[in-house]
């Protein structure tokens, strides 16, 4: 059963090729990735309970056993991320029709979609750094074609900084790979944490895993790494917007986890308290962010940062209640940010514009969507019995166990500011008069309130629902505590 | 044997070496091509000549290659002048000298103003 | 030609199937020996031998290599010459060639000759504008090797 | 020489940034394309300089220079390259839309 | 062939030929970065590209292999089309003539 | 008690369904009752015999959080409360919001303000508390903001949502810190911790955060600036959660920690400290008030205030008194917070300076008004529940337990003047209230609607209420034994026999009383002399001012900050995230001696290596200085070059080819792109500019070099490519190992790196042709 690992990256892949094909064919496009995007899905399901049951699936592609060949760990981390990843694609899936052009659907955004969605798995999935790069720039470089798609001015113009600074933190990712190389000889990961516990995390090692931290903070959109994100975010369509917001900066998240988890844990007194810091900024210039602009969609894009230090946060505590807490927070954030943009999308949409000043009264034609916005607040304020909660309880939880009290304290205040931000849309945008110059397609504001709908619903599922979640999470971080485990299910027999 | 390569390398190492002697030392973009053009020729023609019998005799390897690498230069160094020079020309570039005699010249502004022409 | 150029080939791919060896050197070898066949058979097969040609070429590429080498030792004698003793400057050259590909060749070839490098062609191909590094040395001797490189030129391509 | 080539490298990552922090578009990419041949160069580097004959198995012959770096760097400059092409391609549409390849005058309105 | 000494003085001419050829690449370089104008920067290239070709040719009798031998011919032809390129480009501003088409 | 908790919430899913019926039945009746039936099924729970009961249901019990709901005296006090007060809220709003309103949101929101209020008195898990203290936080700020189409309305919904979660998550912080401190998440497990909790480390901070959680929700100063502007509300809401039940679960909170924190001295500084200083400032400022809600709101604070200071003294009498007045407060609050919404409902205002003189028009909301007023006054009628508890304050305030901080003692001589000083403005406001509204001249010409009685159904709710303050008056212990005595106990932790007696006797208390009366009345009396005062006092200061301040700065501020780094230039971001990781990474390599330097494994040094590596360099340092498009690229051609030359050098003959042929094409492409696009200009930078660049670029440089050295001179391990070597011919099948590696052993990064290309074709292709009309 170990080839299940790798067809989470094989289903979408052939889906994107397959539909390149049929690029011009809008309607079959459509319904086809529609039905792909369910099987996608399906596969990720079934894999995740598969990993459940039995454990850490590994494949050694090509037969080449590890660590020489790449190998694919389908741990339960993975998986849970695979899974969330396809639950996103399949909302945004259904909701691309209504929001793009009919022109951007043929100028192979499907394909795009599900490159961008094998890339992303892929990273969750391998094993092998030099190969988590490669996937990196598979979902990166999908990431681009998307951004670009249907070359506005301001898209074009931001982008370009998107593209620039994502390629820097490539290009260095790609060097600090070399550096690991020429220390530790391997570039398999789980061998990696093997030989880095063998010398016992020198400073040479220390510093590079520094360097690798910080490529992927870039993409994480960490303090005070992340000025390339909010903006760009806020271009493209809000299907491309989602999926960013929901999946890129979380890979980032997801590898850090990796490997300060996996590999650079011999000297936690420099790298994870670091990180604790970061954390820490990030919290507040993020929440600072949300707070300076009048544009929705903009507010949103800076909520993905305090988000992310929220995770980091997680990580640079590092006890299994903190880092179940990040994992919990990553999976909740990842649904309801691409819920957040794919609503922030639909207003802006249905309205014309994503600027606050000049909506009001909005509940009155689209009682819905405010109430979703509204639960989404609450969501990402980690409000009780939502997602969010569940996941900062655990990592404040954490914090205070360990004595972490400044930055659980910020995390707090942060919540409120996060909280600030999104009520200010509803009561600006939402309550009021209603506003008679706007016209509503019913059946267009339908179409993009329910994928907002079904992700709501998940989050709010994993609040309500949390002790069926909670096993899985503690397996994660269980695992997550335990490196030996990731190990042996790499170097098994 | 040895001798003979050494000699060919030699050869060809000096010639290109002059080549770039006189790419610094040449005053303008014609000169230097004549310099590019001729001195290159040879002296890839030696090197390529000397390693070719290195590996051929020493060796008993036939590298067809090196020939054929060879050969193309030959044929397309003086195309590149050529095509180099023309550009210089008609992106403006000026031949080096006082009062220099300039045909080309000539004749494009007399085409461009057919009263100018006597 | 072409037919030539073919016949000899599938005669040399012949020679391999009959000595059932499939090496370089038997194709050569069937090269050969096809070249051996289409010089008997001359008069049954239209056009001229396109050996004939291939001689005319290699002349030509004498005459190439003997202009090459002086020209390099020409340039270099220039190079290391202490005082920068130039007089360059451009002129036109008049040529009977026509075709593209003559002129091209020819202009490469005056590119080989020592002191000379074309620069452009004329539009109506009767001129070949010529950079010179000794311009008033150079003009005369160029002309005697225009006339043997166009006559040279001229029994290969036509 | 292997610490004569990190420093060669280095330079390159240096002359790189220095690129990349310009204010021309041009600069910049080309910035991007210093950047990666210093970072393949790093590569290289990092596997051993100069041991054994070039990575193609040859009957007689047992040293060999290391092939790993080798093949990521040959991955690298591919992905490297369509980056680069992407880039380009983006970066003369930016440029020609917004009528400027001057990236401080495509810095754009905070709220718009 | 199997005498050390047989080979050490193609070795050595070859070192020394190497030298010289790396320092023609530096004064290359110079005129490339100087120019004052593109066609000087592209003869330079030119000449580069035969240097090139030369240090390859070099280093192959160097290592005594034929596996250079591909990237002898490749900078040959790259080396053409890339200066046709660049003289057209320099000549019109354009390296695909558009309005042939 | 589960059901009981969710059956408003089970409700609310019907809510929709019945308001269809609106025209026919008003969508409250259904609702009416609702928390009838929870009064009644709580209301059997009254008796002597009364002993506290769990229950116990599964939520997310892996994390210690379940659905315990504890119902002990003090829970039971406040879930009669909320049920009863909810009851009689619900048949009020009935008359009150006329059926054209939005009944169905109206009603949702009220049930579910319900459910979270029973749910915070009632859970023992904090967490669960938790989560119903932000519900009716929400439900709150749904309910201010019922008629959002005003400004005001959604101003001070906003508001109160900012500061009461404000509180709530730092209540959070402390309940995570007991959590952590005691392992426990039941409140009466950690009661039983207390020694756990004083001992801990984090007691003062632990105590902070609960406390900013109590204060901000029972506007507590100065905190208490929300309420006020949460009269936007319909007056029933106003009546129920602005009065009698939300703004005392702060008060429940202290009450139900209040044996955790009974002999740490600085709950009762902080406590009393904070609930007297409210009492004075509010009751001061209620008299300032002209909206009638407005005075009602500060006399709510200035009441939760007193409450507050009560339950610091932490004396059993002290306890028994707060939970007395919570009662007490309870019901003349609530009636009078009725009877100004049927003044503003049938006279279309609550300004009382166009009211007056309204007494011979509505004769029975004057005289119920006048019953909850005196009551509220604390007029010393022993008939008028408000004249106990303020009485029961004025003697404990004179009987703090012992001190041992200075701080404390001087609290403890202070307290007893600030109570009849707060008291005095009580007085005042209250007369204000009573007076100002139904006696003095009639101004109708002011109103917008002719002034009459109210329905009688709109009566029945504040009846019941003003019957409530008489009868407590009248017979406050038949309350006292059957369940303020387990209140009481509850907090305290002692059992509690607190006999409420008619007549005192003349002491200190009842002097204190007639004080208040003497100076209230003359006070009130004499307004129009010392009104001025406000002018001064508090003038322009006023904690409304720093809170629109702080939300201006927030606005502001934060855009200015924003702005300020994130402006857009490329160039900035890159510097700063560039120079981030240089001196990060360059101190964290300093700071574990990261760099290592050894030379006895390295290749020999060769002078044609140094050179192409020079030509390199100069390549790339040559673009730099380039001054025009073509040069710049050429020169990085030529680098390109070199550098594919040093793989020859290194034997690596696959890598040399593709970077040739790459090399050249991405010349060209750059030859193709950019000649459209203008020359790079001629015009040198700043110096500061090009310096700028120079450093971090040479820093970032520097870094990568030495971290490269570094890592070359610790290889500790062999690498695995000895094993490529050896499999390639027999496992790979092929000589050229490079190859081997690619397509066998790393195939997968091959295959991706061919989607890449795959993906950068496709996209560059659809950035040629789909271009965007807006321009054109
Ligand atoms: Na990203
Ligand atoms: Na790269």
């Amino acid at each position: 059963m170990s080839n299940l690992a790798v067809l989470p990256i094989i289903i979408p892949l052939v889906s994107g090729i397959l539909l390149a094909f049929f690029h011009t064919k809008t309607p079959f496009v459509r319904h086809a990735a529609k039905l792909l995007s369910v099987m996608s899905t399906g596969v990720a399901a079934y894999v995740f309970y598969y990993v459940l049951q039995n454990g850490t699936v590994t494949l050694e592609t090509g037969g080449w056993e590890a660590p020489y060949g790449i190998v694919l760990v389908a741990d339960l981390l993975a998986v849970t991320l695979v899974l969330t990843t396809n639950v996103i694609g399949l909302a945004c899936v259904f909701y691309a029709p209504y929001s793009l052009t009919e022109q951007k659907e043929r100028y192979y955004f499907y394909t795009f979609f599900f490159l961008l969605i094998t890339g992303v798995s892929g990273a969750f999935l391998t094993g092998d750094l030099f190969n988590l790069f490669v996937f990196f720039e598979v979902l990166l470089m999908a990431s681009y074609a998307l951004i670009t798609l249907g070359g506005e001015k301001v898209q074009l113009r931001e982008s370009i900084k998107y593209v620039l600074v994502n390629l820097f933190s490539s290009i260095v990712f790609v060097t600090t790979v070399a550096f690991l190389y020429s220390v530790l000889g391997t570039v398999n990961m789980a061998q990696m944490a093997e030989r880095v516990q063998e010398v016992e995390q020198q400073g040479i090692l220390t510093t590079i895993g520094i360097l690798l931290f910080f490529v992927f903070a870039t993409k994480a959109a960490l303090f005070p790494l992340y000025y390339w994100l909010p903006k760009p975010y806020t271009v493209p369509n809000p299907v491309v917007s989602a999926m960013f917001a929901a999946l890129l900066t979380k890979v980032g998240v997801y590898s850090i986890i990796r490997m300060f988890t996996l590999v650079f844990i011999h000297d936690t007194t420099v790298t994870h308290e670091l990180f604790i810091w970061i954390a820490g900024f990030t919290l507040v210039f993020g929440a600072i962010g949300a707070l300076s602009t009048n544009n929705i969609k903009l507010i949103i894009a800076y909520n993905i940062i305090p988000a992310v230090g929220f995770m980091v946060m997680g990580i640079g505590i590092y006890n299994k209640t903190a880092l179940s807490g990040s994992v919990y927070y990553m999976i909740s954030d990842m649904i309801i940010k691409a819920a957040l943009f794919l609503l922030a999308g639909a207003v802006a949409h249905i309205v014309g514009t994503s600027d606050l000043r000049k909506m009001k009264g909005l509940i009155h034609q689209l009682p819905l969507l405010g109430w979703l916005l509204f639960i989404s607040a609450f969501v990402l304020a980690g409000v009780p019995p939502f997602s969010g909660f569940i996941g900062k309880l655990m990592i404040m939880q954490g914090g205070f166990a360990d004595g972490e009290v400044a930055i659980v304290i910020i995390g707090l205040l942060s919540s409120l500011l996060i909280l600030y931000s999104i009520m200010k849309i509803f009561v600006r945008g939402f309550w009021g008069e209603k506003d008679e110059n706007i016209t509503i397609d019913r059946k267009t504001a339908n179409a993009l309130t329910w994928p907002v709908a079904f992700l709501v619903f998940f989050t709010v599922l994993l609040g309500i629902g949390a002790e069926m979640f909670y096993p899985v999470v503690d397996e994660i971080s269980n695992q997550l505590m335990n490196p030996e485990i990731y190990i042996d299910s790499v170097f098994k027999e | 044997m040895d001798i003979l390569i050494s000699i060919c390398l030699l050869v060809g190492t000096f010639f290109i070496f002059s080549t770039s002697i006189g790419l610094l030392r040449f005053p303008d973009v014609y000169t230097r091509m004549h310099a590019a053009t001729k001195a290159s020729t040879l002296g890839i023609a030696g090197i390529m000549i000397g390693a070719f019998l290195f590996l051929y005799v020493e060796h008993g390897i036939f590298s067809g290659k090196l020939i054929l690498g060879l050969l193309f230069v030959l044929l397309t160094v003086p195309v590149s002048g050529h095509m180099i020079s023309r550009a210089a020309h008609r992106s403006g570039v000026k031949p080096w000298g006082d009062k220099v005699r300039d045909d080309y010249t000539e004749a494009i502004r007399a085409k461009e103003n057919p009263d100018h022409m006597k | 030609m072409p037919f030539q150029i073919l016949l000899n080939i599938l005669i040399a791919v012949m020679w391999m199937f009959m000595s059932e060896s499939y090496t370089f050197s038997t194709f050569f070898g069937g090269y050969l020996i096809g070249i051996l066949l289409l010089l008997v058979l001359q008069r049954f097969i239209p056009d001229a031998f396109y050996m004939q040609r291939v001689v005319k070429v290699l002349k030509l590429m004498l005459l190439f290599t003997k202009e090459l080498i002086l020209s390099n030792l020409q340039i270099v004698k220039l190079v290391y010459k202490p005082k920068l003793d130039i007089t360059p400057g451009i002129f036109a050259l008049p040529t009977e060639l026509k075709s593209d590909w003559e002129i091209t060749l020819l202009a490469n070839l005056i590119s080989l000759t020592p002191g000379t490098l074309s620069i452009a062609v004329s539009d109506d191909n009767s001129l070949i504008y010529i950079h010179a590094m000794h311009i008033d040395d150079t003009q005369e001797s160029i002309q005697e090797i225009k006339d043997s490189f166009e006559k040279a030129i001229m029994e290969v391509t036509r | 020489m292997e610490i004569i080539m990190s420093v060669v490298a280095g330079i390159l990552f240096a002359a790189g940034i220095y690129n990349l922090l310009q204010k021309q578009l041009l600069r910049i990419v080309i910035g991007t394309v210093i950047l990666s041949n210093g970072a393949h160069l790093f590569i290289l580097t990092m596997g051993k300089l100069k041991r054994g004959a070039p990575p193609v198995l040859e009957y007689g012959i047992s040293d060999y220079a290391d092939p790993l770096p080798q093949a990521l760097i040959l991955t690298s400059i591919v992905i490297s390259f369509g980056l680069t092409s992407l880039l380009l391609v983006l970066s003369y549409r930016a440029a020609q839309e917004n009528n400027t390849d001057n990236m401080e005058k495509l810095r754009g309105n905070h709220d718009e | 062939m199997t005498s050390t000494d047989f080979y050490y003085i193609t070795e050595v001419v070859t070192y020394i030929c190497l030298i010289a050829t790396s320092v023609s690449l530096i004064l290359l370089m110079i005129r490339a970065i100087k120019g004052p104008t593109n066609p000087d920067r592209a003869v330079a290239l030119d000449a580069i590209g035969i240097n090139l070709m030369a240090l390859v040719g070099l280093i192959a009798i160097l290592l005594v292999t034929t596996k250079l031998n591909d990237i002898v011919l490749l900078i040959g032809i790259l080396l053409f089309i890339g200066t046709i390129a660049l003289a057209k480009f320099i000549e019109k501003g354009v390296i695909i003539d558009r309005d042939e088409r | 008690m589960l059901f009981a908790v969710l059956l408003p919430l089970i409700l609310t899913l019907l809510i929709p369904f019945l308001s269809k019926f609106k025209d026919k039945i008003h969508t409250g009746i259904f609702v009416f009752f609702i928390p009838l039936g929870i009064f009644i099924f709580f209301v059997r729970f009254i008796g002597e015999g009364f002993s506290p009961k769990l229950e116990s249901y599964p939520w997310i019990p892996s994390m210690g959080i379940s659905l315990d709901f504890y119902l002990d005296g003090l829970s039971l006090l406040f879930v009669l409360l909320i049920s009863g007060i909810g009851a009689l809220v619900t048949l009020y709003s009935i008359f009150y919001l006329h059926k054209s309103e939005k009944l169905a949101h109206f009603y949702v929101y009220l049930l579910l303000f319900m459910t979270a209020m029973l749910g915070v008195v009632l859970s023992d898990n904090v967490y669960v508390l938790y989560t119903f203290w932000e519900l009716t936080s929400i439900s709150s700020f749904l309910l201010i903001g019922y008629w959002n189409h005003r400004e005001g309305s959604r101003y001070g919904a906003m508001k109160s949502m900012l500061i009461t979660v404000f509180g709530g998550l730092s209540m959070l912080g402390a309940f995570m810190l007991l959590h952590v401190t005691t392992g426990v998440t039941s409140v009466q497990q950690m009661i039983g911790s207390v020694d756990m909790i004083l001992s801990s480390d984090y007691l003062p901070l632990i105590l902070t955060l609960l406390l900013l959680g109590a204060f901000t929700k029972s506007a507590q100063f100065p905190f208490h600036i929300w309420l006020p502007d949460a009269m936007e509300a319909p007056t029933p809401v106003s009546a129920y959660l602005h009065s009698a039940t939300m703004v005392k679960a702060g008060i429940f909170l202290v009450a139900r920690f209040s044996p955790i924190f009974h002999g740490y001295e600085w709950f009762f500084i902080i406590v009393s400290g904070i609930g007297i200083i409210t009492l004075c400032w509010a009751s001061y400022m209620a008299v300032r008030q002209t909206d009638l809600k407005g005075i009602l709101a500060f006399s709510t604070v200035s009441q939760l205030g007193m409450i507050m200071a009560m339950l610091g003294f932490g004396t059993e009498a002290a306890v028994f008194a707060a939970v007395f007045h919570i009662l007490n407060h309870a019901t003349f609050k609530g009636s009078l917070f009725m009877i100004a919404g049927i003044i503003d409902h049938e006279s279309g205002s609550r300004d009382i300076r166009k009211l007056g003189g309204l007494m011979t028009l509505m004769p029975i909301s004057a005289t119920l008004a006048l019953f909850a007023s005196l009551s509220m006054a604390g007029v010393p009628l022993p008939f008028l529940n408000g004249f106990y508890s303020k009485e029961l304050f004025f003697e404990n305030s004179l009987h703090i337990g012992d001190t041992t901080l200075l701080i404390a003692s001087i609290m403890k001589q202070a307290i007893p003047y600030l109570a009849v000083f707060g008291s005095i403005f009580t007085f005042v406001y209250s007369m204000y209230f009573l007076f100002g509204t139904f006696t003095g001249k009639q101004k109708l010409e002011q109103l917008p609607k002719k002034p009459h009685e109210a329905p009688i159904g709109m009566l029945i709710a504040p009846a019941i209420l003003v019957f409530g303050v008489i009868f407590i008056g009248l017979f406050p212990n038949l309350f006292n034994e059957t369940f303020l005595a387990h209140a009481a106990e509850a907090i305290s932790g002692v059992e509690t026999h607190e006999h409420i007696v008619y007549w005192h006797g003349l002491k200190t208390a009842f002097y204190m009383s007639l004080i208040v009366v003497a100076f209230g009345t003359i006070l009130y009396l004499f307004r129009e002399k010392w009104w001025n005062i406000y002018k001064s006092i508090p003038g322009n200061l006023s904690f409304n001012r720093v809170y629109n301040g702080t939300l201006k700065g927030l606005d502001v501020y934060t855009a200015k900050l924003t702005k300020g780094y994130m402006n857009g230039s490329l160039r900035r971001y890159t510097a700063l995230i560039i120079s981030t990781i240089f001196v990060v990474t360059g101190l964290v390599m300093a700071g574990t001696n990261g760099f290592t330097f050894k030379t006895d494994d390295l290749a020999p040094i060769t002078l044609p290596e140094i050179l192409v590596g020079i030509m390199v360099i100069a390549g790339a340092v040559g673009t730099i200085l380039a001054k025009n498009n073509v040069a710049a690229i050429i020169i990085l051609g030529v680098s390109g070059y070199g550098q594919a030359l040093l793989f020859v050098f290194y034997r690596a003959p696959d890598l040399a080819l593709t970077q040739l042929v790459i090399e050249t094409i991405t010349v060209a492409l750059l030859l193709l792109c950019f000649h459209h696009l203008p020359q790079l200009s001629r015009r040198t930078e700043r110096a500061g500019f090009r310096l700028t660049n120079a450093v971090i670029a040479v820093g970032f440089g520097t870094l990568m070099t030495l971290i490269g050295i570094s890592a070359h001179s610790s290889k500790w391990f062999a690498a695995i490519s000895d094993y490529f070597l050896e499999t390639s011919h027999d496992l790979g099948g092929g000589d050229n190992v490079v190859n081997v590696i690619l397509v066998d052993m790393r195939g997968l990064d091959t295959l991706f790196e061919i989607t890449v290309l795959g993906i950068a074709a496709f996209s560059i292709y659809s950035l040629i042709k789909l271009r965007s009309k807006e321009g054109k």
